[in-house]
């Protein structure tokens, strides 16, 4: 089989998964999410709880479920955020060019430069550390790649002659950008987005690892990794699982990523 | 078996080859300074407090008592502290104890340059203010106070100002930088290497106040009777965990997740010491919803505190509503009612608060060693089951102390630090929002009782203010507190007469054999 | 030139028969039942448009079949030997020895990051049993015989600091180096700037003669095949359509795609009657281009002067062509005029009246200056239907309604051949021709009165470009449009121009008439330009004859049997 | 060469120094300081305002930071609030253990992800291709701090092979200190195979379509040398900088992977830094790192030139 058909093939199936579940878990899951119960606490898999229970008692399988739902909105509102505002910031800066261009760009790459974990605080203090705090942190952080990614786009497609084309016929600048650059985008930031949404999962995780991230106790996977930490050498499951659902998700993003790619833009085929 | 080489293997590093009489302690983290209540921390404190002492400390109960002084003698006017020095204390340099140093030091703490972290406390900045102090002859000394104030041998004794403790003026350097302490207490100081580890060993020459053998706070029995205390800095609990296993540790503090484990090994003990920390749950009294007391009430009457406890202690605490902690000598029956748990009358007090479903929001904070979240994850249960929308919001704990410091949340789940003395207990979460925020009870009466528990000093007199403050505060419910601190130790089975007593090692009276 | 047969007459070297590739995935057959025959010393040319085969047919010889690609059927016998089933060891040792081959992208050919010097002498560490002072001195003799000025220097250069000529040279030398009996030369020449081309071919001709080296020359341009090779094999879509003499070829050709490909080659008309005008439609006085210099940290570069003081008249209805060699400054002319590059001095009438003093006379302009541009694929929005992309120049036509909008589409579409159902479709739906016709179509919707056009065949198969010529032509005459024409194909500029701008960096050098410029240059630069390709003229019934311009170069004696 | 390298670093000065503003606005603007922080729930007004005063935070946002730039120019990034150390030293200490992790793991990852990247093209769409693609996505997609609580679970736990956790410099005892950084490095060894992999093979097919390959196989060259002498090294820029680039993130972003094995590292530094509000420690970490990325980012360039003699160092 040739790569980019095993690549959509397998990474539409995970993701396919993944939106199934999210999609359940929002409406059902077979336990409450949030119910304690203490008797049942660091309980190991069973017939009664599939993937068993955590330091609360609650069930794991509801949890990744519900955790899912969480993630999968939170990803996609991000993605959706930093798309917006690069997208904007992108056609400005590579619009205007000159002067304004490079101090626009000059700080999306000191922002490009700083740690993720700082900027994500710093923002979530001012913002606010619940979910849309988060939405709103992430998009934030990941806008100047998207601006990046999308001066980039407008630049070389400056150079395309029908760019000099729409120009001839005497369409404003403003008017070719609208028309002709910014639908050209669409097909590398359809790719951007594809594995931002990976990044932006990781992210997640990784900032709820480190002791940020979506307030507990609402479950997100990351939250629920980190969660597990102390527990790990008396109830493994409770960090092998969502660490798989993290794993396989971030699978089917980079299969998907690449098929789409290699959908869009053949020439990048095999390309990170 | 394999287990054993392992950590055999990972600890030989920190281990090195032991004297016998000498003890290896975890510590989960280096001391800031070696500076008496300059750059601390409890860790830093429970160091230096080996080393210096001050006139006066506190005792197995927390109520200060002569350590350096031999007596101490009021005024009638309560303005006038006259310290008798006890006979004999000599300096780690072999010098004797005199006035002339506890002028000295006094005045080094008073000076801004010092950075004395409780300069504030007798200044006059925060109310007290020590007006003068004078040698009256080599062993005597005097403090004159602006007013007369019950509370100051126990500011005086406060760990966290390192009982203002009484140094040889060679502990600074000619230049007046600080260099070691050179103090009198029962270990001197050996070597500091950061990240690492730090020493100290036994001051032969020390003047024990007692000699029977009776550990009572830093008062009591000190004697060192071991030759050198290596505090070895090991940051991770499982690391602990396996360095007392492997006995390259002869003993630390383990996390409460690890008693269980560590009862069943053969070559240790286990130690479960309580101490003065109170964790509990603010309420922000002038939130538009939770001023109303029908809800805080309901609140209070919807927490199953054993439950609660229990998950958040891993078992090992017993739940206590009382600001007081049950070591206080002042801790009674009246302490003892706490709130009661009943869902059916939360129900019923909520319906009356006229409580229309608005959401309470819970701050919380996922430091390992801070029981905040799962008290917060708990009491949520616990609230949505009578109806409530609870939801939390797990800060960073920087953020949510700034929460704190501005009054500026609905509910979070916090820790008091230790107050020993119950009037200073009620102070801390006491007064007037509009000049502190961070306060949380602030009723005019229950001030003004707790405003005359700071002056009086009749002991039975302040039990029946503590009494009266405890029936109120379960009555208004400004706050829940909900259980005291634990601090479980594990320690080899070589090493006798360990007492875990308010997060303090004390190494004094401690043995270990061969 | 001897027009016998050779295949016949000593045993060939290279025998191609029933060879047939297919595509492995959508079973397409690329290559289908091909045979031809190569003779020791011989010249063959393979001619084809793309998608004929010709490379992949080419390739397999030398045994290089890509992945993709089954070989299906047939047999290549090279020396007698069977490639198709040769050990991959056996194959190696016949590859480079025995057979050399030449590309057509001499900015890719050459390994960039290796030492011209290491990438020569690879061929002969493998292939002969010399020592390195030996194989030094060889690879001196060959880089001195190709013409590199400083042999020695070039054997620690890289290939990035050299031109694309020379590259072509040290290329050859590399190949030639093991004096091979075959050489494949794959377009070897297409890549290269006009005056170039005819040194680099001759330069082969003459190498292979030296060293009795067959040579299998593929490639679009009929007119170079005929000129250097003794027999064509002409193929289309994956056939051999006809093979035979070259001479025979050219002058009677058998199967109507060679008919249709020699009816292809750009022809010269008669000089056209043009209306005498007072003034001209467009004029350019003294246009000075500058490119800024590149923004260095505290200084900026010295900017570089791609136009010195250009001045031009185009008249109403006439088609003036602009030549010149990469880097003469022809195509920045044309941009500068359509206002796509700033200039820094100089100005621009449009019937008479300087375009940047007013606001009106520049919107005047705007509306009736169209341009075509060379790639059809990167020319046309790729998100925009074909009748989109049409329609959007007359957004700007005042008050014109959606239905006259919609009727002038319509009306533009048919006229240049993509009436029925084209609107509807999407750029990547249309061949390369048909999207040159709607960037066409899209220039003259708005019946402008002046058009430039850079190089709007040099991207198009023989045959296409040769019906968007004829159809520019017809829309030229229809609508009487005056006509900037940018080109560096001497047989286009030949056929459309009825003046002729020789230009040569940044500069014009010699002006006039077509027929001034082409019968009688006088600048020896433009000399250089013409005498570089051959020119083909009719000779009626079909076949052409090829000739040179100016005469017969001394230097290159014409092929020999 | 060393005009180009002068010029360079002084080119990122202004990005150093947006880092450097925004990093002190940031911190500041985020709720709590070291002040109340070091006081906890016993400060009172007075003793907050006291430290503060200590600490030089009472000033004028513009005042702190015209002192910590003054000093910053001398070359002094101040002490850290919480340990009163020196932050240079500090920096670098820590640096040094996180450097070590960072650059063992990359290097031996790209020893063996090169080659494979390499291999995979040259035998693009086959089922060996199809493995090593597969096994590098794979790799890429498991999140560091998973994957190092997976090595914890089963070299740790279940065949105790090695420490769960602790750290020894490898300074105070060589064979030790490697046996603690064992795991760290398999961690991000086995990530960043995924991502150097499919970089190499990406560029190596970038390269193979080219027609200097097909001459190299035209003089009768093996695949070996072919792959090797042609293909790889020019297909090894972008991989090269891609390297360069996986540095400069590790370098800010080993936090997570030093928190799974508590490593005492700069990442860690910088989060408990952060998490102290220890605001010139902040500071230093933050220019520091950037400024390593900038220098990173040079090296890389520098060496450019001998995988790609086209690209000269101007």
């Amino acid at each position: 089989m040739r790569l980019p058909a095993f690549n959509a093939l397998i990474g539409g199936g995970l993701i396919g998964g993944l939106l199934i579940a999210a999609g359940t878990g929002a409406l059902w899951t077979p336990y409450d999410p949030l119910k304690l119960s203490f008797r049942e606490k660091l309980a190991a898999p069973s017939a009664a709880h599939w993937l068993g229970t955590d330091e609360f008692g609650r069930d794991v399988l509801s949890r990744l479920m519900a955790g899912a739902a969480t993630s999968v909105w939170i990803s996609l509102l991000t993605v959706a955020l930093a798309v917006i505002f690069g997208t904007l910031i992108g056609l400005f800066s590579g619009y205007v060019r000159g002067w304004v261009d490079r101090v626009i760009m000059a700080f999306n790459d000191a922002l490009l430069a700083f740690p993720g974990i700082l900027l994500a605080l710093g923002l979530l203090a001012v913002v606010g550390a619940n979910k849309y705090g988060i939405i709103v942190a992430l998009g934030i952080a990941y806008t100047p790649s998207v601006a990046r990614i999308v001066r980039g786009t407008v630049l070389s497609l400056r150079e395309k002659e029908f760019i000099a084309a729409s120009r001839v016929m005497g369409n404003s600048e403003a008017f070719t950008m609208a028309r002709h650059i910014l639908p050209n985008c669409i097909a590398p930031l359809t790719v951007l987005a594809t594995s931002m949404f990976g990044y932006v999962l990781l992210a997640e995780s990784s900032l709820s690892f480190l002791g940020l991230g979506v307030p507990p106790p609402a479950p997100t996977w990351g939250n629920m990794l980190a969660g597990a930490r102390p527990y790990i050498g008396q109830a493994m499951w409770l960090g092998i699982f969502p660490g798989l659902c993290i794993s396989l998700t971030l699978l089917g993003i980079n299969l998907l990523g690449d098929a789409v790619r290699d959908r869009l833009d053949p020439r990048m085929r095999g390309m990170r | 078996m394999n287990r054993v080489l392992a950590s055999a293997f990972m600890l030989a590093a920190m281990a090195g080859p032991a004297a016998a009489q000498s003890l290896t302690v975890s510590v989960p983290a280096d001391v800031r300074s070696i500076n008496p209540g300059v750059n601390r921390d409890d860790n830093t404190d429970d160091f230096v407090l080996q080393m210096v002492e001050g006139l006066v400390g506190y005792d197995e109960g927390g109520t200060p008592g002569p350590l350096l002084a031999e007596k101490i003698d009021v005024s009638a006017d309560g303005k006038t502290y006259t310290f008798t020095l006890r006979k004999g204390v000599k300096f780690h340099n072999g010098a004797p104890l005199t006035s002339a140093d506890v002028l000295w030091s006094w005045n080094r703490y008073m000076d801004p340059k010092t950075d004395w972290r409780c300069l504030t406390e007798f200044d006059g900045r925060n109310g007290l203010k020590v007006e003068a102090v004078e040698a009256l002859d080599a062993n005597t000394v005097t403090m004159k106070l602006n007013a007369p104030n019950a509370l100051f041998l126990d500011a005086l004794a406060r760990t966290d100002c390192a009982m203002a403790a009484v140094i040889h003026k060679d502990s600074v350097k000619a230049d007046g930088s600080f260099d070691k302490p050179i103090g009198t207490g029962p270990f001197k100081m050996g070597e500091w290497k950061r990240n690492e580890f730090y020493t100290m060993s036994a001051f032969e020459d020390y003047a024990s106040p007692k000699t029977d053998g009776k550990i009572d706070g830093y008062l009591g029995s000190k004697r060192p009777l071991v030759k050198d205390v290596k505090f070895l800095i090991v940051r991770d609990p499982a690391t602990v965990k396996a360095g007392l296993l492997s006995g390259a540790i002869d003993m630390g503090g383990i996390l409460n997740s690890d008693v269980d484990e560590l009862r069943k090994a053969p070559s240790l003990t286990v130690q479960v010491g309580t101490n003065a920390v109170r964790h509990g749950l603010l309420i922000q009294t002038r939130d538009p919803l939770l001023k109303n007391v029908k809800l805080r009430q309901a609140i209070a009457a919807a927490i199953d505190y054993d439950e609660l406890v229990s998950a958040a202690s891993a078992d090992l605490a017993k739940p206590n509503n009382s600001p007081l902690y049950p070591g206080s000598s002042y801790f009674g029956d009246v302490e003892k009612q706490g709130f009661k748990y009943d869902p059916a009358q939360a129900k019923k007090l909520l319906q009356e608060s006229g409580y229309k479903g608005e959401t309470i929001t819970i701050l919380a904070n996922k430091r390992p060693t801070a029981v905040s979240f799962p008290q917060a994850v708990v009491a949520q249960s616990m609230l949505q089951a009578i109806g409530i929308k609870a939801e939390i919001e797990v800060l960073e704990w920087a953020t949510q102390l700034d929460r704190y410091n501005k009054g500026n949340y609905q509910m979070q789940a916090f820790s008091f630090s230790s107050r020993f003395d119950p009037a200073l207990g009620f102070e801390q979460f006491s007064g007037n929002k509009d000049k502190q925020p961070r306060k949380i009870w602030e009723e005019p009466q229950a001030l003004a009782l707790i405003d005359k528990a700071m002056v009086v000093a009749d002991k039975a007199e302040r039990q029946k203010l503590f009494d009266e403050l405890h029936k109120r505060y379960i009555a208004e419910v400004p706050m829940i507190f909900t259980f005291n601190g634990v601090e479980p130790y594990a320690l080899s089975k070589r090493v006798k007469g360990f007492e875990a007593w308010q997060s303090k090692q004390r190494m004094w009276e401690v043995t270990l054999a061969n | 030139m001897s027009a016998g047969n050779p295949v016949s007459e000593s045993k060939p070297l290279l025998a191609v028969s029933n060879l047939t590739l297919k595509i492995g995935a959508s079973g397409k057959t690329v290559v289908n039942d091909v045979g031809f025959s190569v003779s020791p010393g011989e010249i063959v040319g393979i001619v084809g448009e793309s998608g004929s085969g010709k490379t992949l047919a080419a390739r397999a010889i030398m045994g290089f079949v890509p992945p993709a690609v089954k070989l299906v059927s047939g047999s290549i016998l090279f020396d007698g030997d069977e490639i198709t089933t040769m050990a991959p060891k056996r194959l190696r040792a016949v590859r480079g020895s025995k057979v050399g081959m030449v590309f057509q992208e001499p900015m890719t050919s050459l390994n960039p990051s290796m030492m011209i010097g290491r990438q020569l002498e690879e061929g002969l560490a493998l292939h002969r049993d010399l020592n390195a002072a030996g194989r030094r001195a060889l690879i001196l003799d060959m880089l001195r015989r190709v013409g590199l000025s400083d042999p020695e220097g070039a054997l620690h250069a890289f290939p990035h600091q050299f031109s694309g000529g020379m590259r072509q040279r040290i290329m050859l030398a590399s190949v030639m180096l093991l004096k091979p009996a075959l050489l494949l030369a794959d377009e070897p020449t297409t890549a290269l700037d006009a005056v170039v081309q005819r040194d680099v071919m001759e330069l082969m001709v003459d190498l292979t003669k030296e060293n009795g080296t067959a040579v299998l020359l593929i490639s679009h341009d009929l007119g170079m095949v005929a000129r250097y090779c003794s027999r064509i094999v002409v193929m289309s879509q994956g056939d051999v359509v006809e093979q035979g003499a070259a001479d025979d070829i050219l002058a009677r050709p058998q199967h109507p795609y060679t008919r249709k490909l020699l009816a292809a080659m750009p022809l010269r008309g008669l000089a056209r009657e043009l209306p005498q005008a007072k003034t001209p439609i467009v004029a350019v006085r003294d246009l000075v281009v500058d490119y800024p210099g590149r923004q260095r940290f505290f200084r900026k570069s010295a900017p570089k002067r791609a136009l010195h003081g250009i001045s031009l008249e185009v008249r109403p209805g006439e088609v003036v062509a602009v030549v010149g060699g990469s880097g003469s400054g022809k195509t920045t002319l044309g941009q500068s005029i359509a206002g796509l590059v700033k200039s820094s001095g100089g100005e621009i009438l449009f019937n008479g009246k300087p375009i940047f003093k007013s606001e009106t006379a520049y919107w005047d302009y705007r509306l009736n200056c169209q341009m075509v541009f060379q790639d059809p694929y990167s020319s046309l929005d790729p998100r925009m239907s074909i009748g989109e992309l049409v329609t959007e120049p007359l957004r700007l036509v005042p008050g014109m309604r959606a239905a006259e909008k919609k009727a002038r589409v319509a009306e533009v579409l048919a006229e240049v051949g993509l009436g029925n159902g084209f609107a509807e479709r999407f750029p990547h739906e249309l061949s390369g021709g048909q999207r040159q016709r709607v960037a066409i179509a899209r220039a003259v919707v708005r019946r402008p009165s002046f058009v430039i056009a850079d190089e709007p065949v040099s991207a198009l198969d023989v045959t296409v470009r040769a019906q968007v010529l004829e159809l520019f032509a017809e829309l030229q005459r229809k609508h009487g449009f005056s006509c900037l024409f940018i080109s560096h194909d001497l047989g286009v500029v030949e056929q459309v121009a009825d003046r002729v701008v020789v230009m040569q960096e940044g500069r014009i050098v010699e002006e006039g008439s077509r027929d001034q410029i082409f019968d009688d240059p006088k600048h020896a630069y433009t000399r250089k330009l013409l005498s570089a390709v051959p020119g083909l003229e009719s000779s009626g019934d079909g076949g052409v004859r090829l000739f040179w311009r100016l005469g017969e170069p001394d230097t290159v004696q014409p092929k020999s049997g | 060469m060393l005009r180009f390298a002068l010029t360079r670093i002084v080119m990122a000065i202004p990005t150093l120094l947006i880092v450097a503003v925004s990093v002190f606005v940031l911190i500041r603007l985020i709720p709590g300081d070291p002040a109340s922080l070091m006081l906890g729930d016993l400060a009172t007004p007075a003793s907050i305002a006291d430290l503060r005063a200590r600490l030089g935070l009472d000033q004028s946002l513009p005042t702190q930071f015209g002192i910590w730039f003054s000093h910053l120019l001398k070359g002094d990034l101040g002490i850290s609030i919480n340990s009163q150390e020196p932050i240079l030293p500090l920096i670098l200490s820590r640096f040094w253990v996180s450097a070590q992790i960072v650059l063992v793991a990359v290097f031996f990852a790209s020893l063996v992800a090169v080659p494979a990247g390499v291999i995979a093209a040259w035998r693009q769409d086959t089922t060996l291709d199809l493995g090593l693609v597969g096994a590098a996505t794979l790799l890429l997609s498991i999140p560091t701090f998973w994957l190092g609580l997976l090595l914890l679970l089963f070299f740790g736990l279940k065949l105790e092979w090695l420490p769960v956790v602790g750290y020894v410099s490898i300074g105070d005892d060589p064979w030790r200190g490697i046996i603690y950084l064992i795991m760290p490095i398999l961690t991000l060894f086995l990530h960043e195979i995924g991502v150097i992999l499919r970089m190499a093979r990406a560029s190596t097919l970038e390269v193979l379509r080219l027609d200097y390959i097909t001459h190299a196989r035209a003089k009768g060259l093996s695949e070996g040398a072919v792959l090797w002498r042609h293909a790889f090294k020019n297909a090894f820029g972008p991989t090269w900088t891609l390297i360069g680039l996986v540095l400069g993130n590790l370098l800010g972003g080993i936090a997570v992977v030093e928190t799974v094995f508590t490593i005492p590292g700069l990442g860690r530094l910088l989060v408990d830094s952060i998490f102290a509000r220890d605001y010139p420690v902040i500071q230093g970490c933050m220019l520091f790192v950037a400024f390593c990325y900038v220098l990173v980012n040079l090296v890389i360039d520098l060496c450019y030139p001998i995988f790609d003699p086209r690209v000269t160092a101007q």
